[in-house]
C-alpha cells in the first residue's frame, strides 16, 4: 500500500494555544506505511474538498498518527470541533517526506510557527544532534518545545514580541550555528531566508512547501509548483506528489 | 441483478461511471485504491498538440458545495500520451477516452488524426476549458463555433467523437444540436462554470488566473437541466456529469437523459466515490426492478 | 466608525444592503423580525401588468448549498402594488425599488409609465426571470433584447432604471455594456441560473415548472465572477448579488465591482442574515481601516 | 411578537419508532406565544432550507415546545442526531393553527402517519369529547397513543397490515362516529377521503397541509396551495401563512 483512506477514531484531542489544536488518531496501515514530512488529506464533513494536514508524529507501535493544526478557516474550526470517539476520514500517507540521511550529522530544523510541527518526526532521530530553530509570534503561541527536548534536540525559540527566547526572527538563530543539513518549514518569507542561508553556507536543505490542493495525490494538477531542473530549466511540480518536501536548490520562488 | 452494461456511440462500457477529464490524471495516483478495471471508462487528462506547463499557482479554490479550478491544461502532449500513458492504460481493462484541446481548428485535427492510429477507444472534444487564453472555451459557446470545429475534427477523426460542452451559454439545447449535425458520434455535458473567488485580505483572486471553473455538486441542479435540455434536442448519447457526488445525483442525470456518467470533483472528496455510486446505482435498480441501466436514460416523466 | 452609505444612480441608500426581489415579499412578513430601516433598501416582489396566479406548486426545491424555485411571478398586479402596497413601503424609512417584469414591451413600459407617477425610489428592469413561458428571460439572453427593452423602457420611466441581468448568458460583460448604452442608471446582477431536480421515485421534476432558478451559496462564485466581468465594461453602478450569505462574500462582491448588494436566499437559512451582515461589514471597515464601504467597489487586484 | 426565531436548547429527545423522534426544546416566548396546529422552522446547519415541522405539544408553564418527526432525507436525518444540550436554531410560531371552537363538541381527529403529531395539542382540550382516530403501516409505527389517552380522548388505531387495531384505512373508522367537527393532517389521499366524508356528513373539516417551503413567513410565495374562494374562484395561497391549517372546503386537491 502506498496511500489509501481509512476512518481513523480520534483516541487524543488537545489544545496546545489558542487556535492550535493536536489530534493523536488509531491509523493503522496508514501510520505503518507513513514517514516523517508526509501529510494526510483530511475530510470535513461539508466540504468538498479535504485538507492537507502534516503527519507531525508517527508512533509505529501504537499504528497512531498525530496532527497538530491551526484553525485559520471554516475547514479547520470544523476539524477542530471533533472529539475523541469520532471517526475522522484520513487519505494517507501522501507525498514525498524528508530525506533524512544519515542521523549522525549536524542537522538544523527551522520552523516558523504552524511550520514547526511538520518537523518533529524527522527531528527526533537526530536526537542531539539536531538543533531546532522554532519561531512564534509571541510566547503563548510557542508549541511542541517539550516534545522535541524528549528526542533530545536542542530547541531554541524566537518570538515577534520577545516574550520568549530570542525577540527576531528565527532565521537570526541560524547565525554561527554549524551544521551539515537544514530542513524548514514555515512561511514563505521564512523559507527563503533559510534557502538563502543554506545556499551561503553550500549545505543542503530541505523546504516543506503548501499549496491549495483538491486531490492530494497527484492526478489533478492543482497544486503547483515552480521548480527548476538541473539544467535551468522551469516547470511546475505538484506539491503533493513531487514534495512537500522539496529540495531547496530546485524551488523557484514566486509570489 | 441489473445490467449495468451501457453503450455509447458502439463502445460498450461495463458500467456507465468514467472518470472526468482532468480529475484523474492518466489513472496512475488513483490505481493505487483499487483496480481501474472497476470504472466504466477513463476520460483523460485534457491533451494538447504540445506539451503545456499549465497556469501558475494557485489553482485551486473552495466554493459552497464546489469548487474552481484554473490548472490551464498542463499535459505533456498527445505524443507523450500515445507513447507513454496510453499503452499502459489499454491494459487496465476499461475504456479509454482521449480528452483533446487545442489553440486552433488545425491542433485539434492533427490530434485527432494522431489519435485515430491508436488503440485509444474514443475521442473526447474538449471545446469548453474556460482555462486558457487562446482557444478553448471560444469554440464552445456559439454554434457556429460548435459546429465549425466538430466538423472539422470529423475529417480527420476515425474513432467515435464525443464533443463536450461548455455550460456558459444561454441556449444549451441549441449548441447540443450543432454538434450533432456537425457530425458528434456523442456529447458529454457539462463541463465547467467559470467562477471567481477574492480573497477579502489581499484584495487578490485566490486563483492567479483570476477566474476558474466551478465543478462539484453546487453545479448538479444546472447539469441536470442542461442534460434534460440537450436530450430533447439530440438523438446521439449524452454522457451526463456536473457535480454527481452519490448514486441518486446519478440517477437523477440519467433519468434526465444521459446515457452514461462522468465523475470528477467526488473523486477529490472520496477517492472511492465511484465505486459507492456504482453500487448505489446497482441497489437501486435491483430495488425497483428496473433490468438495465439504459432503462433509466431519458425515464424522467416531466410535467 | 466607517461610513456605511452608498449612492445607486442618485439615490442615495444608508447602507448597502438590499432585499433582494421575490425574497422579501412587500416587506410585512420581515418586518416582524427588524424594522425596515434597517436596510439600505427593499427590491420588491416581481410585478407585472396585471395580477398573476403563479405557477402550480411544487415551487420550490433544495439544492447543494442552494435551492431552485419557481414563483413565477405571483403577484397582484402594478396597480395593487401603487394602491397597496408602496404607501406602506414608503412609510418604513428604506429606499423602494419596484421589480417589473412583463410579457411584452408594452407591458414594461406601462409600467415604467405607471410607477414614475408614484414616489417609489427606483424601477428595477426584471428581463431575467426563468421561470415564466413569456416574456422574462428572452429579453435577457441576447444583447439586442437587452438593448431594445432598455431603450424602449427608458423612454417611459422617469425614475433610476436599473437593469437586472441574467447569469444564463456566455459574455455577461457585453450584456451588461448593452444595458449601459440603452440608458440604464444601474444594473443588478445576477438573478438566478435555470437548473431542475428530479424525484428519482416519482422520476418526475421536482418543479412543477420542470425547472426553476438556481439562488444561495452555490451560486457565490459565478456572481462573483460576473459582476467582476461586467464591471470592466460599465461606467453605471453595479448592484451585486447571488449567494450572499455572509458578510465575507459581500465584500467580495463589493470588491468585485458592485456598489451595492442584494440579498435573497440568505433570508431563508436566517431571517437576520441582512443585520449580521451589515454588522460584519462594518467591523471588517474599521478593523482595516477603511473610510467608506464605497472604497472597496472594484479594489480587487486583479492578477 | 408574532414569530421570532430562536437558539433552544434541546432538553429531551427520544426516539418513538423506528425512524421517528421526539424532541422537547426550551422555547420561551415561541412557546408562549405558540398554538396547536402551527409550525416551526428549523434550521439545519448545512443547509440552505428551514424545515418545517408541526408544534406538536406546547407546554406554557416550563415554556417548552415538543417535536415529533420523520427522518424522511438529508435534512431530517441531520436534525436527528441533535443531542440534548445542543441548541436548535428555530423559527416558530408560523402560520395558522387549528381553529378549535367550542371543546365541548364532539371533534374527530383524524391522523395518517407523521400527520399524527401535530393532532396532539388541539385535541388535548376535547379531553373525552375527542375521537382520535390514528392510522400507521403497522402496530411498531404506533405512536402518541398514550400522549392522546393522557388527555382523555378515545383513540382507535388502524393499521395496513393489521398488526394492530383495525386492519384498514383509518378512515374506514369514520363510519358510523358521530361528531361535529373533523380535524385531520396525514397524506393526501387520507385528507381527500376525509374531506369527502366530513362533506357527505355536512360538517366542517380541518385540514393540515405541507408544502415545499423557502421563507416560512409568507414573503417568497413557494409554498402554493390552490384554494378556492366563496365565489367558487380559484388562486394560490400559502401554506405557511394562510395554512397550514384550511378549511376543507377551501381546498382545491392537485395532483
Ligand atoms: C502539505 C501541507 C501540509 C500542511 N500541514 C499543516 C499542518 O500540519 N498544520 C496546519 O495547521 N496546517 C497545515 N497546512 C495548511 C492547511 O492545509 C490549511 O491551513 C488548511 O487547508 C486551511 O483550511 P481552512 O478550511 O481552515 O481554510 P480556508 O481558507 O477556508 O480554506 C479554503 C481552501 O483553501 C485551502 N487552503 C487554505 N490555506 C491553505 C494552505 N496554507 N495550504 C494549503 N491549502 C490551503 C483549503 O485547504 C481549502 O481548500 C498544510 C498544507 C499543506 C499543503
Ligand atoms: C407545515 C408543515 C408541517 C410539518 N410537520 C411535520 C412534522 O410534524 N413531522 C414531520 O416528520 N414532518 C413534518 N413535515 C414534513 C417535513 O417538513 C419534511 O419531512 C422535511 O422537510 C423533509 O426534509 P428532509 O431534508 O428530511 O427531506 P429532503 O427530501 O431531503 O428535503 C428536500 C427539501 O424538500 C422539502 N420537503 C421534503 N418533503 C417535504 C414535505 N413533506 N413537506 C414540506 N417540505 C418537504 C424539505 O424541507 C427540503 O427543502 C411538515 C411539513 C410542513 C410543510
Ligand atoms: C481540476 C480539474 C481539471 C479539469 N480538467 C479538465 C480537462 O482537462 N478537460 C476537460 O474536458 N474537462 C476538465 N475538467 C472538467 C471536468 O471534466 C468536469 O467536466 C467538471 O469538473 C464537472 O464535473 P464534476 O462536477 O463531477 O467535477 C476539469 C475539472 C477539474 C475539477
Ligand atoms: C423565491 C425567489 C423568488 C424570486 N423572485 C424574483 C422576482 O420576482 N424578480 C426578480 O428580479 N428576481 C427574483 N428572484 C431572484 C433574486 O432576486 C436574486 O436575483 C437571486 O435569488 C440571487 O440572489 P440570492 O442568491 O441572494 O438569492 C427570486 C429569487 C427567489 C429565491
Ligand atoms: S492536489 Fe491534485 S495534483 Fe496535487
Ligand atoms: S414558504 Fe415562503 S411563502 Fe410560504
Amino acid at each position: 500500500m502506498k496511500y489509501d483512506t481509512m476512518l481513523c477514531g480520534l483516541i487524543r484531542k488537545n489544545r496546545l494555544a489558542e487556535d492550535i489544536f493536536d489530534f493523536t488518531v488509531e491509523a493503522g496501515k496508514l501510520a505503518e506505511a507513513a514517514c516523517p514530512g508526509q501529510f494526510a488529506h483530511i475530510y470535513v464533513p461539508g466540504k468538498t474538498l479535504r485538507r492537507p494536514i502534516s503527519i507531525c508524529e508517527i508512533d509505529r507501535d501504537h499504528k497512531t498518527l498525530r496532527f497538530v493544526f491551526q484553525v485559520r478557516g471554516e475547514g479547520t474550526r470544523l476539524l477542530s470541533q471533533a472529539e475523541p470517539g469520532d471517526r475522522l476520514d484520513i487519505l494517507a500517507p501522501l507525498g514525498r517526506g524528508f530525506d533524512l540521511g544519515g542521523t549522525g550529522r549536524k542537522a538544523v530544523f527551522v520552523g516558523g510557527g504552524i511550520g514547526v510541527p511538520p518537523l518533529l518526526e524527522a527531528a527526533k532521530p537526530f536526537g542531539e544532534n539536531a538543533a531546532v530553530l522554532a519561531g512564534f509570534r509571541s510566547g503563548n503561541a510557542v508549541i511542541l518545545k517539550e516534545d522535541f527536548e524528549r528526542a533530545g534536540n536542542r530547541v531554541m525559540i524566537a518570538t515577534d514580541d520577545g516574550s520568549s527566547g530570542h525577540h527576531g526572527l528565527v532565521t537570526d538563530l541560524l547565525a554561527g550555528l554549524a551544521c551539515d543539513v537544514i530542513f524548514a518549514c514555515g512561511p514563505t518569507p521564512m523559507l527563503k531566508a533559510v534557502c538563502r542561508a543554506a545556499k551561503e553556507r553550500g549545505v543542503p536543505c530541505q523546504v516543506s512547501l503548501e499549496q491549495r490542493m483538491a486531490c492530494g495525490v497527484g492526478a489533478c494538477l492543482g497544486c503547483a509548483v515552480r521548480l527548476r531542473r538541473e539544467t535551468g530549466e522551469e516547470y511546475y511540480g505538484h506539491v503533493c506528489k513531487d514534495g512537500p518536501v522539496f529540495d531547496a536548490a530546485q524551488v523557484v520562488w514566486e509570489d | 441483478m441489473a445490467d449495468l452494461q451501457v453503450n455509447i456511440a458502439g463502445v460498450p462500457l461495463k458500467n456507465p461511471l468514467i472518470a472526468a477529464s482532468g480529475t484523474f490524471g492518466f489513472g496512475r495516483e488513483y490505481s493505487e485504491f483499487y483496480p481501474l478495471s472497476t470504472l466504466g471508462g477513463i476520460s483523460c487528462k485534457g491533451i494538447t498538440l504540445r506539451e503545456r506547463p499549465g497556469n501558475p499557482p494557485p489553482r485551486i479554490a473552495e466554493t459552497p458545495s464546489g469548487m474552481l479550478n484554473a490548472v490551464g491544461l498542463q499535459n505533456p502532449g498527445v505524443d507523450h500520451f500515445i507513447e507513454r500513458d496510453l499503452p499502459w492504460l489499454k491494459t487496465q481493462g476499461t475504456v479509454i477516452i482521449a480528452n483533446i484541446a487545442g489553440n486552433t481548428p488545425e491542433d485539434y485535427c492533427k490530434m485527432a488524426e494522431k489519435l485515430s492510429g491508436t488503440d485509444v477507444d474514443m475521442v473526447e472534444l474538449n471545446i469548453s476549458c474556460p482555462n486558457v487564453k487562446q482557444g478553448g472555451v471560444q469554440f464552445g459557446t456559439s454554434c457556429a463555433g460548435v459546429e465549425s470545429i466538430t466538423a472539422a475534427v470529423r475529417r480527420f477523426c476515425k474513432k467515435p467523437l464525443m464533443v463536450k460542452l461548455s455550460p456558459n451559454v444561454s441556449d444549451i439545447g441549441e449548441i447540443a444540436a450543432a454538434a450533432e449535425a456537425a457530425g458528434a458520434d456523442a456529447i458529454s455535458m457539462i463541463n465547467t462554470l467559470t467562477g471567481m473567488r477574492i480573497d477579502i485580505n489581499t484584495r487578490r483572486p485566490v486563483l492567479r488566473n483570476n477566474t476558474g471553473g466551478l465543478s462539484g455538486p453546487a453545479l448538479l441542479p444546472v447539469a441536470v437541466r442542461m442534460v434534460w435540455q440537450a436530450s430533447r434536442r439530440v438523438k446521439i448519447p449524452i454522457v451526463g456529469m456536473g457535480g454527481i457526488s452519490q448514486w441518486q445525483d446519478a440517477v437523477e442525470l440519467l433519468l434526465a437523459g444521459a446515457s452514461a456518467l462522468q465523475i470528477g470533483t467526488a473523486f477529490f472528496t472520496d477517492p472511492y466515490a465511484p465505486v459507492k455510486i456504482r453500487d448505489g446505482l446497482q441497489q437501486y435498480l435491483d430495488r425497483n426492478g428496473v433490468a438495465s441501466v439504459a432503462e433509466l436514460t431519458g425515464a424522467i416523466r416531466p410535467w
